[in-house]
């Protein structure tokens, strides 16, 4: 029997998996990368309002090439659009809607998470690396939820999901739930906590892909 | 659809909680939000802890809610109003406890517990009566004051216009502690005169993002505490 | 030989000698009562922008009697009018102009002020008197200037300055200036000391009704 | 009669001095002050620590004024650029400090100088790299890092409109830094594409107070930074 030559979702399905767990109304904030896909996989009948930490909520999609004003960007310094309600305001009073707990969901990219929920996602630790943090460790101390999106594993085959981060934090016991090709887990005061997983995926695959134990509690039984 | 009107200011602070901490804005009558404090006084919530620049005048609004009996502790910077009686008689007697705090600190510490600052430090009050039992600490070679951040569970505001969405513009000098209650509040409720559709405000001009409002109640006329003053008016 | 019925300065006096060591440009923070006489005795070709700390630069004028928005008010909750290139702001934003040190001037009463330049101007201490002070002890922590106006004396003849504050104070060490019926007089390292009589005033009647040293040193000497 | 307008970019920029620390306004090409920067780099001024969120792109602006070696420390939060080398062949060689600092740590520093508060706590970076060496301290159970009030001698500004108070509008997500090293420098220099006269700005809608601004050029049609690296353009 061959390996099929994908397995689990795509990077759109995981960006459309994600959409279907944002309440209608959220104030969410979308990472560079995978995370700006979710804002095209939104269901029909939800309104979300989206902020972007260099000075807007409101952000509408990107406008046609070579349309747009280049002072009218996104936190990646894209260009985008304005949505009837935006409001344009100032770096600290972008940051207090993050810091102060202001907005509902941040969705960002990993390059680990660790089974208490660590995040590092800023940087590799190289020492010849250019260190450049942006609003991430803002982003993470202060959003009310911080889902990831993120491959289960790098190119390279190794685990992302790990028991401890070895490279440098962006912030601890940060993340709630991660979105991957392969399942959907949770962060719990016990560990990963497995809640999906992608069609055609079984869950010893996962686990072995997975340098952390990877519980499969029912949720009742958690709360509990 | 987003859409944060809610019909009534009755409706408005109907989930106000015996004990719960209450921002009011205003400075003086301007931006005094008269209505949802009415409609607080009708609500009947007591054991209040109110938060608030002053403590109202005549027997109107803030004024009003205080002489009800409804306030335990009031955190204010200037509790004396030319035309109130109200206060001082509370406090004289014990009946409302009063943390006083200066203008600046306080709209500051407002404003930290609304951007997720638990505490910063200030030059103001070093010194003096209001630094007791305060943590000093030179920067610099200058003294500095700790100071808490603060948060409350409901903010009663009062803006001029607002959209659906929350956004929120003000009228003039009753701007004041507005916007900055509208972020350290739970559940922060704004009357506005009007409300329109989004995409009617200017996106330039918004003072309060419609992220720090939860609910959005259109007063048309509202009442200017010093015209109730003056027509001898009491509430209820 | 009869004592004359006034002596020294009127307020509106006071506030004219003190107009004139506003320079042109400044932004000014007048306090409640005597300092409010101020804006209007400022020398023509000088114009001063005017702050109220609840919320507004560009304060011009009371409007005629029933006239003026009761929204459009000052510090001492009065209604003013806005002059042209006004600007609007919310309290965290005015204070910070205050703190920040962006204000040139304060001007302000006072119950006392020391030798070392401690002001007196919030509270005479009574166990009965409601306690309130309003933006004082941030005016005078952060403003670059600060000039008090006042009476010499109290009604009942009392000294204002004096060696060391009885009542409870609003700043240590922020007076820069002292404007009485009097005299001006300014705080330096050394103590009060005389710059200018009020015609018809001699120094000793001054010296007599203030009680603290009155250094009648000249400046060139105190800034060696 | 005030009027903070100068003449030109080069007058503008005229008394900045070797060592100075300049605040440089600007998310990415957005709100960067390009005509300022070039007239900087035109004056000489040397040896300077720029305070800033980026470190620009391509052979213009900030990149060019880093490349012309003008730059020995760098405080920023995002110094990595698609298409600029400039500032990580200074950093590898070791010829241009770098402070990192996360965005909204460095925004609320920013206001806090300007805000004359020495110094406050955050949540961001606790236990990370960038908290070593920080002071850490518990509030309600949870830990926070002092941060310290950051000030400078020049701010170099963009924005779209003032008045010949000071008063400033800016242009959409351009805004960004501007309002808050508006107030954090002791010389604050705004570039605008307009300048009108006191009265014409809408009171409510002015967002930089001129209390805060010190001098104002008019440069009528601004570079875009993403256009003159397109074009292949360098500075000087």
């Amino acid at each position: 029997m061959t390996k099929p030559p994908v397995i689990g979702r795509t990077r759109e399905e995981m960006a459309q998996r994600l959409a279907l767990d944002i309440p209608d109304g959220s104030y969410v904030n979308l990472g560079i990368g995978i995370p700006e896909l979710v804002a095209k996989f939104v269901p029909a009948g939800r309104s979300l309002i989206y902020h972007t930490e260099n000075g807007m909520l409101g952000m509408g999609p990107a406008p046609s090439p070579g349309e747009g004003d280049p002072e009218l960007i996104n936190a990646g310094k894209q260009r985008v659009t304005a949505l009837p309600g935006t409001a344009y305001f100032h770096h600290a009073d972008s940051f207090a809607m993050i810091r102060g707990g202001h907005l509902d969901l941040c969705v960002l990219g990993a390059l680990q998470v660790a089974q208490n929920g660590d995040l590092a996602n800023w940087s590799t630790g190289e020492p010849d690396a250019i260190p450049a943090v942006g609003g991430a460790m803002d982003l993470v101390a202060g959003v009310k939820s911080i889902f990831v999106i993120t491959q289960h594993c790098t190119r390279e085959g190794e685990a992302k999901l790990v028991q401890k981060c070895t490279f440098p934090l962006t912030g601890c016991a940060v993340v709630n739930r991660i979105y991957t090709d392969l399942a959907v887990i949770e962060v719990t005061p016990n560990g990963f906590r497995l809640v999906e997983l992608s069609p055609g995926i079984d869950f010893n695959f996962v686990q072995e892909r997975t340098a952390a134990p990877l519980l499969r509690t029912p949720e009742r039984i958690e709360a509990g | 659809m987003i859409d944060k009107r809610v019909a009534s200011a009755a409706e408005a602070v109907s989930d106000i909680f015996d004990g719960a901490t209450i921002m009011i804005g205003g400075f003086g009558e301007a931006g005094s939000p008269v209505e949802l404090i009415h409609a607080l006084i009708d609500q009947g919530a007591t054991n209040l802890t109110t938060i608030s620049n002053n403590t109202g005048s005549g027997q109107v609004g803030l004024a009003a809610l205080l002489k009800a009996g409804r306030v335990s502790k009031v955190v204010c910077s200037f509790p004396r109003t030319a035309n109130s009686t109200v206060f001082p008689e509370l406090y004289r007697s014990g009946r409302t406890k009063l943390e006083l705090v200066p203008q600046g600190t306080l709209a500051e510490r407002i404003r930290a517990g609304g951007a997720g600052v638990p505490a910063f430090y200030t030059p103001s009050a070093v010194g003096t009566p209001l630094a007791e039992g305060k943590e000093c600490r030179e920067f610099g070679g200058r003294k500095y004051l700790l100071e808490h951040g603060i948060r409350a569970d409901f903010s009663l505001i009062k803006g001029r216009v607002a959209d659906t969405h929350g956004n929120i513009l003000y009228n003039k000098t009753a701007r004041n502690f507005g916007p900055l209650m509208a972020m350290a509040a739970k559940v922060t409720i704004v009357q506005v005169a009007e409300v329109v559709e989004p995409g009617q405000l200017d996106p330039e001009s918004i003072v309060t993002p419609g992220i720090f409002v939860d609910r959005v109640v259109a007063i048309a006329n509202p009442a200017h505490e010093s015209e109730l003053v003056e027509a001898g008016a009491s509430y209820p």
